[in-house]
């Protein structure tokens, strides 16, 4: 025992490393090759956001901003893929934009995997538009707040915002009853609430997929400013599994394509990286007490 | 052992694996693209007459097209393999895995990924300001005829107010580039100083707007949160809890905005408070930690796929290929 | 330059440059004819920011060119980073390999800049992306090696860190909830899934509340001691 | 019969000019009808349909107060009893004559709603207005505002009346413990860890021969923190400049780069070392997050500074940093405002400064008196604050035990004031 605990204190964290390598490529390959996933009970932030969407009547337009870029994809792809898929099930008219300088090729991205996909009769331009980048963080916003076209001019595919069929008759941000937000950092989120939200008077409604990392720092906000709240990998496992259920016609028994259960495939990973973090804990505090009893023998 | 003779054997070890996978099955890491004949009627302006534009455009593809392609029809010129994604995607492979080699220890691997991605990230947002800021902006203001005939013919004609604020912008960053002459760089300070100076102006604003008052007000929780049943009157139990979160959280919200008072000290009544304080903070940061190990994780999940799935061809989640990959790891542990 | 023009123009001139331009800029959001200065000075900052990259990659070249031509120790990484760096630059300004745009086909410079086939679009693909969220995923790694390190029971503090990460941890996956699941419906709360729900609603928000409003203050203040010229540290601690 | 047939074509002739889908529809809905009215639908005496909604009874319109001009709401009075009704549409037109615009659309709101405000008018024009009510089969009659109204030009926004009292009030406090700072009154502050450890770590640092590492965030120049970052910077340089210790500043934005140069060089001339400043220390690596990471983090494991700050804007970074500085042995002192990133670097530093305290530092190092005061005043604005924050709970408390007293009122007047 004593020999464990010796070793525990003088710890490499290299193994450390070794172990979550192992923890997370193993469900990976797992489930990768089986296609099991693990059952997900939805939290009500989760479904609050999928209520907010299904609330809208066809055709309402609805603002999906992706202020995110390809370093968190791997947490915020799937909520964009699940919720774009909602929304086009839906029939709601979207109007993408985005704050960050590569958020444009992740709509595109998006766009190609779920809209051309399996929505092709929805045309672009009309059914949904890529408004592309501004820069200027919250000036964009404060500026959308009064006139969207001097906020975004003209669309990703350089064509004037007056001329989109999809923007006809949204002359300020306020005329989008619902604002999806996916995000990993500044600006996002927290700048929506602060300087469109807030200063919308109740008239935009508004739900987020974020990394992990922004949860907590969101969760004042929820669910007065903030109506949804969908919290890294688990929130958006969450949801895709309440789109998957509600879209999946209830008498046939297709499997869902593999790309809607993305983030419920990395619920796998994510169960044994925590599991080996607990491991950790524990194990770091066991040799901490033995260290201190020890000490404490020498003393007296 | 040294570092060096380590890495040999690593790297030795890594090519092997590689090899005896490229030998199973399909084999592993090609790209394939589609092409996309672009054809675009122009319509005729004083600048030119009606003609129609015809290009051909290559677009990346799932592999499994290709196959069914190739299936159907050997000589078919829809689908190719590509070379450059190809390398691309076994360029990617190298660079994850010699960044993932930081981890063990500092190496010629690591430090050659380390210095290509400092060289094309700076040079990738210089142009990213070029073409997303300095077009569109600066030139759009300045010289609105050149940016509308050649890059964005879309792009609306600025107002007065942009040009002056352009000129003015530019006469800063004039003054700025100054530190590159020989003489007069201290005048590159007085740019700097504008925009410090301007900072600390707007954010006095929105700081006190949207944090300050905003927060304050949000605290103003009642104590007793009263809990209304269906037959009207309060439900005891949901009640309590409710009002003991209230209770919590406000006393909470205090006894942390004591912790930051800077003139007294921690003793005595405003010392029990800040320790208080304290306390709902570690929670805090404890929570925050819990929250952010899942975004990691999928961030490393993700890598880990790209691996198995784009490049080893260990895992198909997406069904981008016909091969069955199950069969392939099974004939892969038994050359292991 | 004489010693008194020079300290007037380079320490009076820029501190009085801060203070006018800040208060202009905190009045400017009262008044309908200033309001939108705000927006307006965005703009401006952005493109002072974008003409400053010339400084930048001035710096980047000077140091690296420096270290090949002393030979230091690691030169040749300097070089390839000055390649790529090259590279990239030109191959992204010039639009090389990019198509034609399908709006405006005949405008030779309309094309988006990292199109499907362009070189820009290749190396962003193929280079960038994997670097840098490989980069990102290193922090799986260090998490865990941080909690090992850090989440000890050294005293009340630490105990309350580890234990609310740990039951964050349980609560965010599979795990809590077959741990507790089986808790009847009356005690639902105590389900670590929903535990970690009422630690966000409750502490969670009550630390980040007091953050934010000490923020806030912090942020007034800094910038009223720049504003007043009291503190000017950013320009040399020196009067 | 005719009359209705009219009005309905006044609608849709007017509402092609306008640029909006509900409008669109409402002109589909009434050119329907027109159809319908030919056969079906029962007409009274005034040839309207029976079942149409009934229209407005009043309509007034007057400018807001208060604003940048060139908003006016109207309001209007519905017909009594219920409507079929679904939505209304407000109009408005520069000239009145006999009833008749050209009319442009303003706003389409649902039908329980009975005010608007027209906005984005040129400002002291004016105007008037006219509201129809819209229900599936049919349209009601126009109801006009008699006079027109005129949107005015105010010099002061008055909706941010309570924002500009409140910067008052914090500053206030701020200038006036500055101010009697400097009449000499003395100023105490609580000793904070974090601070105190920076010169030791700057000798540390000395001692060992080895450099220090500062990174000032890896925002730019027009975040707060990164101003910040630097404020601290010009003070552990000139600490560093004294020591005549090596201290390297790796930025991720050229501006910063620029400035921290500038900082720093002042520093080491007021320290009278200008001799030892060395530009090519403070350098621009990339603005790509990650590629500054790669790095920064190389560069710790090779060149091994013994003390590592990290004091600015930092996000997923923070721990990359710190558990590489943690690796090679060095004193890590961090700050930052960015709340989401503290838990890392409290788990992963031997000092942490938490958001306030870290805008606090630059006073607190500078030791001058006027910036100690600074710190009193934030001390005095915050007490405010926490008492506004006891008034405002217990109102809130007493409007939830007694929901028809006072309290509630009172609770919505102290938010008022508060401008929420």
């Amino acid at each position: 025992m004593s020999k464990f605990i010796t070793i525990l204190e003088g710890l490499d964290r290299r193994w450390i490393f070794l172990a979550m390598a192992i923890s997370v490529a193993g469900p990976i390959l797992y489930i990768g090759i089986t296609g099991k996933t693990l059952p997900e009970t939805p939290t009500p932030a989760a479904r609050a956001v999928y209520k907010e969407i299904e609330a809208l009547s066809p055709g309402t337009p609805v603002l999906i901003a992706f202020d995110f870029d390809p370093a968190s994809g791997g947490e915020l792809t799937p909520m964009a893929t699940s919720l774009v898929h909602q929304c086009a099930a839906r029939g709601l008219r979207m109007v993408f934009i985005a704050l960050w300088p590569l958020g444009p090729q992740l709509i595109d991205e998006t766009i190609k995997r779920v809209i051309l996909a399996d929505y092709p009769n929805l045309k672009e331009g009309i059914d949904y538009v890529n408004v592309g980048f501004q820069s200027g963080n919250e000036a964009v916003m404060k500026v959308m707040l009064t006139d969207f076209a001097l906020a975004f001019p003209i669309t990703k595919n350089g064509v004037a915002v007056g001329d989109v069929v999809a923007l006809k008759g949204i002359q300020r941000a306020s005329d989008f009853p619902l604002l999806v937000e996916v995000c990993a950092g500044y600006p996002g989120a927290k700048e929506w609430i602060q300087y469109v939200i807030s200063s919308s008077g109740g008239k935009i409604k508004m739900v987020t997929g974020c990394t992990g990392v922004q949860t907590p720092g969101l969760y004042p906000y929820y669910p007065v400013q903030l109506n949804g709240l969908l919290g890294a990998i688990k929130g958006a496992a969450e949801y895709e599994s309440l789109v998957n259920s509600s879209l999946a016609p209830k008498d046939s028994t297709a499997a869902i394509p593999a790309k809607y259960l993305e983030a419920q495939r990395r619920m796998g990973p994510q169960l044994g990286a925590h599991l080996l973090m607990i491991a950790l804990i524990i194990l770091g505090n066991i040799a901490f007490f033995a260290q201190r009893k020890s000490k404490v023998r020498a003393t007296s | 052992m040294k570092p060096s003779k380590t890495w040999v054997i690593v790297v030795a070890v890594i090519v092997v694996l590689v090899g005896i996978r490229m030998s199973i099955g399909q084999g592993m890491a090609r790209a394939y693209v589609q092409r996309v004949d672009q054809s675009v009627e122009v319509k005729a302006n004083e600048a030119h007459g009606a003609s129609t534009e015809k290009w051909t455009e290559w677009h990346p593809v799932a592999p499994k097209k290709f196959e069914a392609a190739q299936k159907a029809d050997p000589s078919q010129t829809k689908f190719a393999f590509s070379w450059a994604n190809t390398i691309g995607l076994w360029l990617a492979a190298f660079f994850t895995l010699a960044i993932f080699s930081f981890l063990y220890r500092d190496n010629p691997g690591y430090r050659l990924a380390e210095a290509v991605i400092i060289g094309v990230s700076a040079a990738y947002w210089g142009v990213i300001g070029f073409w997303d800021t300095l077009v569109p902006k600066l030139f759009g203001a300045l010289t609105p005829t050149l940016v509308h005939d050649q890059v964005l013919p879309s792009l609306p004609a600025p107002t007065t107010g942009q040009v002056v604020a352009m000129y003015f912008a530019l006469a800063l960053g004039l003054m700025l580039l100054m530190r590159l002459a020989p003489k007069g760089g201290w005048i590159s300070l007085w740019p700097i100083a504008f925009i410090i100076g301007v900072t600390a102006g707007l954010k006095i604003v929105s700081h006190v707007e949207s944090d300050l008052v905003a927060q304050t007000v949000a605290t103003f929780d009642p104590l007793v949160q009263p809990v209304v049943g269906t037959e009207g009157g309060w439900m005891l139990w949901p009640t309590i809890w409710a009002s003991l979160a209230n209770i919590l959280l406000v006393i909470g919200v205090l006894c942390c905005l004591t912790y930051f008072f800077f003139s007294v000290e921690h003793k005595g009544v405003a010392g029990r408070a800040a320790r208080v304080g304290i306390m709902y903070l570690m929670i805090t940061f404890g929570a925050a930690f819990g929250f952010t190990v899942m975004g990691r994780v999928a961030l490393l999940a993700a890598r880990i796929e790209f691996l198995f799935d784009d490049w080893l061809w260990l895992i198909d989640p997406a069904g981008k290929r016909i091969v069955e990959v199950a069969s392939a790891v099974g004939s892969m542990l038994c050359w292991w | 330059m004489a010693e008194g023009s020079a300290r007037i123009m380079k320490r009076l001139v820029p501190m009085w440059i801060a203070i006018i331009a800040g208060f202009v800029m905190l009045l400017s959001a009262f008044f309908p004819m200033t309001e939108s200065w705000g927006e307006t000075v965005g703009d401006v900052f952005n493109v002072v920011a974008a003409i400053a990259f010339v400084l930048g990659a001035g710096s980047l070249a000077k140091v690296n060119l420096a270290k090949i031509s002393r030979r230091d120790q690691g030169w040749g990484y300097a070089a390839i980073t000055l390649i790529c760096f090259a590279i990239t630059l030109v191959v992204g300004l010039g639009k090389f390999g990019v198509p034609q745009s399908t709006q405006f086909p005949l405008l030779g410079w309309s094309g988006e800049k990292d199109a499907d086939g362009s070189i820009f679009g290749w190396i962003y693909e193929y280079a960038l992306v994997p670097i840098t969220s490989t980069m990102f995923a290193l922090l799986a790694f260090y998490v865990a090696s941080a909690a090992f390190r850090a989440f000890r029971a050294k005293n009340l503090e630490a105990i309350l860190l580890l234990s609310t990460a740990f039951i964050v941890l349980l609560g965010r996956t599979f795990a809590g909830v077959v741990l507790t699941g089986w808790l009847p419906d009356w005690a639902s709360g105590l389900r670590l899934e929903n535990l970690s729900v009422y630690i966000m609603q409750v502490f969670n928000t009550a630390g980040n509340r007091a953050i934010i409003i000490g923020i806030a203050l912090g942020v007034t203040a800094t910038s009223l001691r720049i504003l007043l010229g009291v503190d000017r540290s950013w320009m040399g601690s020196g009067d | 019969m005719i009359s209705s047939a009219l009005i309905l074509c006044a609608i849709s002739l007017d509402s092609s000019g306008a640029s909006d889908v509900g409008l669109a529809n409402a002109s589909i809905t009434a050119a329907g009808n027109k159809a319908d009215l030919r056969d079906k639908i029962p007409l009274n005496e005034l040839g309207q349909e029976i079942s149409a909604p009934p229209a407005a009874i009043s309509i007034s319109a007057e400018d807001v107060a208060w604003d940048a001009g060139g908003a006016i709401k109207i309001s209007w009075q519905p017909a009594a009893g219920t409507t079929s009704a679904t939505k209304w549409i407000v109009e408005r037109s520069e000239v009145l004559a006999a009833g008749q615009g050209p009319w442009t659309f303003v706003a389409e709101v649902p039908i329980a709603e009975t005010n608007a405000v027209a906005s984005k008018l040129s400002p002291d024009a004016s105007f008037f207005f006219r509201v129809t009510a819209f229900s599936p089969n049919g349209s009601s009659a126009v109801t006009t505002t008699k006079s027109a109204a005129t949107g005015y030009w105010n010099f002061f926004i008055g909706a941010k009346l309570p924002l500009f009292c409140a910067i008052l009030l914090v500053s206030a406090c701020v200038i006036y413990f500055i101010l009697a700072a400097r009449r000499g009154r003395p100023m105490k502050v609580r000793r904070i860890a974090a601070l105190e450890a920076i010169t030791d770590a700057v000798g540390r640092a000395t001692e060992m021969g080895r450099s220090i590492l500062f990174v000032p965030g890896i925002q730019d120049m027009d975040n707060i923190q990164t101003v910040a970052g630097l404020t601290v910077l010009g003070n552990v340089s000139r600490t560093a400049a004294e020591y005549d210790a090596a201290i390297e500043v790796p930025t991720s934005r050229s501006l910063v780069m620029e400035a921290a140069r500038e900082a720093v060089q002042a520093s080491y001339l007021a320290a009278g070392r200008a001799d030892a400043y060395n530009a090519d220390a403070i350098r621009y690596i990339t603005d790509e997050q990650f590629g500054f990471v790669a790095y920064v983090s190389g560069r710790m494991v090779r060149e091994k500074p013994a003390a590592c700050f990290y004091m600015g804007c930092f996000f997923a970074e923070s721990l990359i940093l710190a558990e590489t500085g943690n690796s090679i042995g060095a004193i890590q002192i961090a700050g930052t405002a960015e709340s989401s990133q503290l838990p890392f670097f409290v788990a992963a530093c031997d000092y942490t400064l938490i958001g306030e305290e870290f805008m606090a530092a630059s006073a607190y190092l500078s030791g001058e008196p006027d910036q100690i005061g600074s710190l009193k005043g934030q001390d005095v604005a915050k007490a405010i604050a926490a008492i506004i924050i006891i008034i405002g709970v217990v109102l809130a408390t007493g409007a939830a035990i007694a929901p028809q007293g006072a309290m509630p009122a009172a609770l919505e007047w102290l938010k008022g004031v508060l401008g929420s």
